[in-house]
């Protein structure tokens, strides 16, 4: 299986990573964007049964590891490459 | 003899610009200035440093925005009149992003910060950077960063090995390029690299913080010193 | 205002300060003025349960500049130069989320010196963790040092020095304290005082979100799992943004512009600008819709309380207003005028045209409450901290195995771990880096170099919070002496539990009695520090935990001394007195599992003989190195100058008490130096002369750290254990 | 608009970050992992005339500054939100 993962700074929190992209993109002439935000991707292969235990599988490890809840929101997608 | 005018570029975030101003007095006793990074020319220059630091906040990657500042548009015309460029850690990051040398930086590969001092080798010293070492010399130097893990493509790597633009690499105690004494991960232990015509030098190390003996190190100080020889 | 007694539960006020409140307006207040009170009375603004202690401590002596009151503490340090330090802790965001946390508590200190006009030249961290063997425990300390890196090594300002304790006592309440000092010439100095009725309020820096609402309450309350439900007001730093702000300032403080500056930190927009009208005796006005705002539909409330980072306040002159905003404009940065100073001693606070809050200056900040709290000796302190310590300790068959063990443990191992992921050697001035008793940072222009270093053992105050405390002052103060300098001021930062427990209110009191007398005996004034309370989790309390930063001066850097053995046939000389105090120590605790026994004995007054003698023997030129004794006792530092040097010892210890006991015991008050062997002589004497144990133990050579018929270790083996990391 | 950006590590290229968290995840217990692979996640929200403009000023966005085409490899979808 092929997990995709998308990870971005939560809502309201700051992201001074996306702010400095933004103004470059602006400097570079794009001036018509209105936000950057700038997270993670994370693509991971792995053997599971089933597309459901997969799932499951890939919610428990954002949720423990790959992503700080505290700060960020996540979501993913599962292919069966 | 006229005095040699250097100039150490300041992006937004640039930290080690103050350091550098004042090693280049202290060794070369150069006329400095601190060149802002909207400055559109540099022709009264015959040294340009890019210093270490953290140039807009290196978000993104290192030196990823800065390459888009309009200095960087004068430091092209500055090197098609042959001037030398000195690049030091962020400075390297940016030269290589502006593709000016060959190649990318990633994270370390212990994903850490890392700031210690470190052996490298001068793998030649028929630049006008070097010239004051010998080819083999061992100098102990501070390195300081996240992501100096130098990366080049195969065919990259064969080209500079070949073109013998490799200037330092990390070595151990004995000189030796092990696994061991690599602290990023680096490609062929690269930690120095110039472009073919050697005006430009662009290091992960730090000379600037051993070119004192008050600190406790001043092997980086002939960098500086070959760099007044060449230009003199 | 409908639920009243909800509202004040959630903004930590009780029915009595509300009593109070409605007293003294005269009225009900809005929710935006309720929220302002709370946060100026929160214990974390107004120290309302420490504010009568902290007073005992001395503040004042020759060279101080400025007390306690400003951002920072300065002391002058000639040359027409003056040190300017404080320490913070940031423990809770720190444990919420590491890496943020940490970064923005240095974020934090370090707009607390650039704010009176000083260059930060270093930064310091004094960190407790708890046992480093869990995941949840590895998280945090991975996050909380690379976020301490993350913002230091960004601003370009040296971390230099710090302290990292492991304990059990810190498994739910880590504590991440910073420390920061700068350089300011001493007829530059900014203030957070406002002047002059008309000047105009600029605010500069990042926009305002929603981050740190909670900020000040939560520091002011314990973590409960309702606490828990305060996480999205997390800060993230940008010190990208601080280092722009940093130039910017001080950029402009060349220049005549501005007549008052103060950072936004805690409680944000309200206590900079309530503190800076009230400090000159004026009022000021703001209206909320010119705050660049990063978010929508803000609120008052929100926007007067939000702890966004990276933001400052400054008052500039009537006139000047175009010049002011052309610097910040250079640097990028947002810069708005949002109010003037009034003459009439309120604040009056605007959005949407309207009114929002209108309040009395001095009843915010002089009519802040003030509580004398219960105190009580707790329990512990006579069932644990009388014990004998080292009858419960059994001498080892094999002292080489527990030597390594003990030199390998986390608390007394090397922190190289930790800060070779900071750039120490950034701004060409560190001539001692981390790894010494004390950093030294050179400055350029001078001969001179300022010596730092923190301190605080918090079993030894937990047994006793009274000598506990003395002896961070005395180890400090060693520290700073061990690298030839000498003590000049001291910066503090009070880590206790929940004040209201009386428990921990006994422990602050005696802590601060502690560090008075101390400071009292050796003449070093406390110019700044930081109080943090509530640092308990589930009714369960931290040890008490007084950090204490110190600053010293040298006047030539040729003066300096390092740890390090320096040649083979040196003698290795012990200056003062080994007793068996092994009560609190890390051999017991290696040992027995327990913290517990009586902590060595202090005497700030033999402390302060050492220190001298050690700098009367210095500028006679015969130290050759020097190390003080503190955990692990002398056997670890004999161990640490053997590693540094790269060279072995053999000692021929007389022994008064069981060989481990002395070994291990943590006596204060005691220095292990090297000389020539020609110099011995003249050492004992002028020991001697002073009523100071002085003995000679050993002498320096060999690949083998050597103790009479017990220990025998190569260096190469020391510094593995030393060296191995978590 | 919303352009939605995926850049990962060049095939062929160590990834120190996902082979360390490949570890990790296996410490964890997900004992299946085969690859894992970090890479960046970006959204930018922006005015744009069509989609195709807004495709095209993306790609150009990616190609000058987003990636480095040394080591990173992307792709990106755009929603009209
Ligand atoms: N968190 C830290 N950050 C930077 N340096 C540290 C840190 N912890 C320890 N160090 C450095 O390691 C050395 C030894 O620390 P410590 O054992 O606390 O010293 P001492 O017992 O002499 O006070 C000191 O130079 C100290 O500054
Ligand atoms: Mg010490």
């Amino acid at each position: 299986m092929l997990a995709k993962i998308f990870i971005k700074p939560k809502k309201g929190i700051l992201d001074p990573q996306g702010k400095a992209v933004s103004g470059a993109l602006a400097r570079l002439g794009f001036n018509r964007i209105q936000d950057v935000r700038i997270g993670k991707y994370i693509e991971i292969k792995f053997d599971a049964g089933d597309t459901d235990t997969a799932q499951s599988d890939v919610r428990s490890m954002c949720e423990t590891l790959l992503v700080n809840k505290v700060i960020e929101d996540f979501t993913f997608e599962i292919a069966e490459e | 003899m006229p005095k040699i005018k250097a100039g150490v570029i300041v992006f937004p975030g640039t930290n080690c610009d103050r350091d550098t101003y004042y090693a280049l007095k202290q060794t070369m006793g150069c006329e400095v200035d601190s060149v802002w990074y909207e400055t559109k020319t540099l022709r009264k220059y015959q040294l340009i440093v890019i210093p270490g630091g953290f140039s807009y906040g290196d978000y993104l990657r290192a030196g990823a925005l800065a390459r888009f500042s309009p200095v960087m548009e004068a430091l092209r015309e500055y090197t098609e009149k042959k001037g030398l460029i000195l690049g030091i850690c962020n400075g390297f990051q940016i030269l290589l992003e502006a593709m000016m040398l060959p190649g990318a930086m990633q994270r370390n590969d212990t994903l850490k910060f890392i700031c210690k001092d470190v052996q490298v080798r001068v793998e030649r010293n028929d630049t006008p950077f070097t010239l004051l070492y010998k080819k083999g010399d061992r100098i102990q130097i501070p390195i300081a960063h996240a992501q100096g893990n130098y990366y080049g493509s195969e065919q990259t790597l064969a080209s500079l090995e070949k073109q013998n633009q490799i200037v330092f690499r990390y070595c151990d105690e004995s000189g030796n390029t092990t696994e061991q004494s690599n602290p990023n991960g680096s490609l062929h232990n690269i930690a120095g690299l110039c472009n073919s015509e050697t005006t430009i030098l662009a290091m992960m190390p730090h000379p600037e913080r051993a070119s004192d003996s008050t600190l406790g190190n001043d092997e980086g100080r002939k960098i500086f010193l070959s760099i007044k020889k060449a230009l003199s | 205002m409908d639920n009243v007694e909800k509202i004040l539960k959630e903004l930590n006020l009780t029915g009595d300060e509300y009593k109070k409140i409605t007293g003294y307006i005269g009225r009900e207040p809005n929710i935006t003025e309720l929220w302002i009170f709370s946060a100026m009375w929160s214990e974390h603004c107004s120290y309302k349960s420490s504010r009568p202690y902290l007073k005992r401590m001395p503040s004042s002596g020759k060279d101080v500049l400025i007390g306690p009151g400003e951002n920072a503490g300065v002391v002058s340090i000639g040359d027409g130069l003056a040190v300017v330090f404080k320490m913070e802790s940031h423990n809770h965001p720190s444990f919420i989320e590491p890496y943020n946390g940490a970064a923005t508590g240095v974020g934090g200190i370090l707009r607390d010196i650039f704010t009176m006009g000083a260059r930060p030249v270093a930064i310091l961290d004094s960190l407790r963790f708890g046992e480093p063997d869990d995941d949840k425990m590895k998280y945090l300390i991975d996050g909380v040092v690379a976020g301490i890196a993350g913002y230091g090594n960004c601003m370009g300002i040296p971390t230099v020095g710090g302290e990292i304790y492991f304990d059990a006592a810190y498994k739910d309440n880590i504590l991440v304290n910073a420390m920061a000092v700068g350089v300011v010439p001493d007829d530059r100095i900014f203030l957070a005082k406002a002047s002059g009725a008309g000047n105009p309020v600029f605010y500069v820096g990042s926009k305002t979100g929603r981050d740190g609402i909670h900020g000040a309450t939560m520091a002011s309350a314990s973590f409960t799992d309702e606490t828990a439900v305060l996480k999205p007001t997390v800060q993230v730093g940008d010190p990208f943004m601080e280092k722009l702000l940093m130039e910017a300032c001080l950029e402009l403080m060349k220049t005549n512009h501005i007549v008052a500056i103060q950072d936004m930190g805690a409680a944000g927009l309200t206590s900079s600008s309530v503190e800076m009208a009230a400090k000159g005796g004026l009022g000021i006005e703001i209206d909320l819709d010119k705050v660049p705002q990063r978010e929508e539909a803000m609120l008052p409330y929100e926007i007067m309380l939000s702890e966004s980072q990276e933001r400052m306040l400054l008052i500039a002159k009537k006139g000047h207003e175009k010049a002011v905003e052309a610097v910040f404009r250079k640097w990028n940065l947002d810069v708005s005028q949002i109010g003037r100073l009034i003459e009439s001693p309120e604040i009056i606070v605007k959005a949407n045209n309207r009114v929002q809050a209108r309040l009395p200056l001095t009843v915010l900040v002089d009519e802040a409450p003030v509580y004398t709290r219960y105190a009580r000796m707790p329990v512990s302190v006579t069932t644990t901290a009388t014990t004998n310590a080292s009858e419960e300790i059994p001498e080892p068959k094999d002292y080489d195995s527990i030597f390594i063990q003990l030199l390998s443990s986390p608390t007394i191992g090397s922190k190289r771990w930790a800060y070779e992921q900071y750039d120490h050697s950034v701004g060409t001035d560190t001539v001692i880096k981390p790894g010494a008793d004390a950093a030294l940072i050179r400055i350029k222009g001078t001969r001179k170099g300022i010596a730092i270093t923190t301190d605080g053992n918090s079993r030894y105050t937990y047994l006793s919070p009274y000598a506990g405390s003395g002896i961070a002052v005395c180890e400090a103060a060693r520290n700073i002496a061990c690298i030839g300098a000498r003590p000049l001021a001291v910066t503090d930062c009070l880590n206790f539990g929940n004040p209201e427990n009386p428990d921990v209110m006994w422990q602050f009191i005696e802590s601060i009695n502690g560090i008075t007398s101390a400071c009292l005996a050796m003449g070093i004034p406390v110019v700044s520090g930081n109080v943090s309370f509530y640092n308990e989790t589930e009714g369960t309390s931290i040890y008490p935990t007084p950090v204490i930063g110190m600053v010293g001066i040298m006047d030539t850097l040729r003066e300096r001394i390092t740890p390090d053995f320096k040649d083979n046939g040196d003698s290795i000389i012990l200056l003062g007195e080994t007793l068996d105090e092994c009560g609190g120590s890390e051999y017991l605790k290696l040992v027995t599992g327990k913290i517990s026994g009586r902590p060595p004995r202090v005497s700030p007054e033999m402390e302060k003989r050492v220190i001298d003698l050690l700098h009367a023997m210095n500028k006679m030129h015969m130290v050759k190195s020097a190390s003080d004794c503190s955990e692990g006792g002398l056997a670890v530092t004999v161990a640490r100058c053997a590693i540094a040097g790269n060279k072995g010892a053999k000692l021929n210890m007389q022994w008064r008490y069981r060989p481990d006991l002395e070994l291990f015991s943590e006596s204060q008050h005691r220095i292990i130096i090297t000389a020539a062997h020609k110099h011995v002589d003249k050492i004992k004497k002028m020991a001697q002369q002073n009523d100071i144990a002085c003995k000679m133990i050993g002498m320096v050579g060999g690949r083998r750290l050597i103790v009479n018929n017990r220990v025998s270790v190569s260096v190469e083996d020391l510094r593995n254990a030393y060296h191995r990391g978590l």
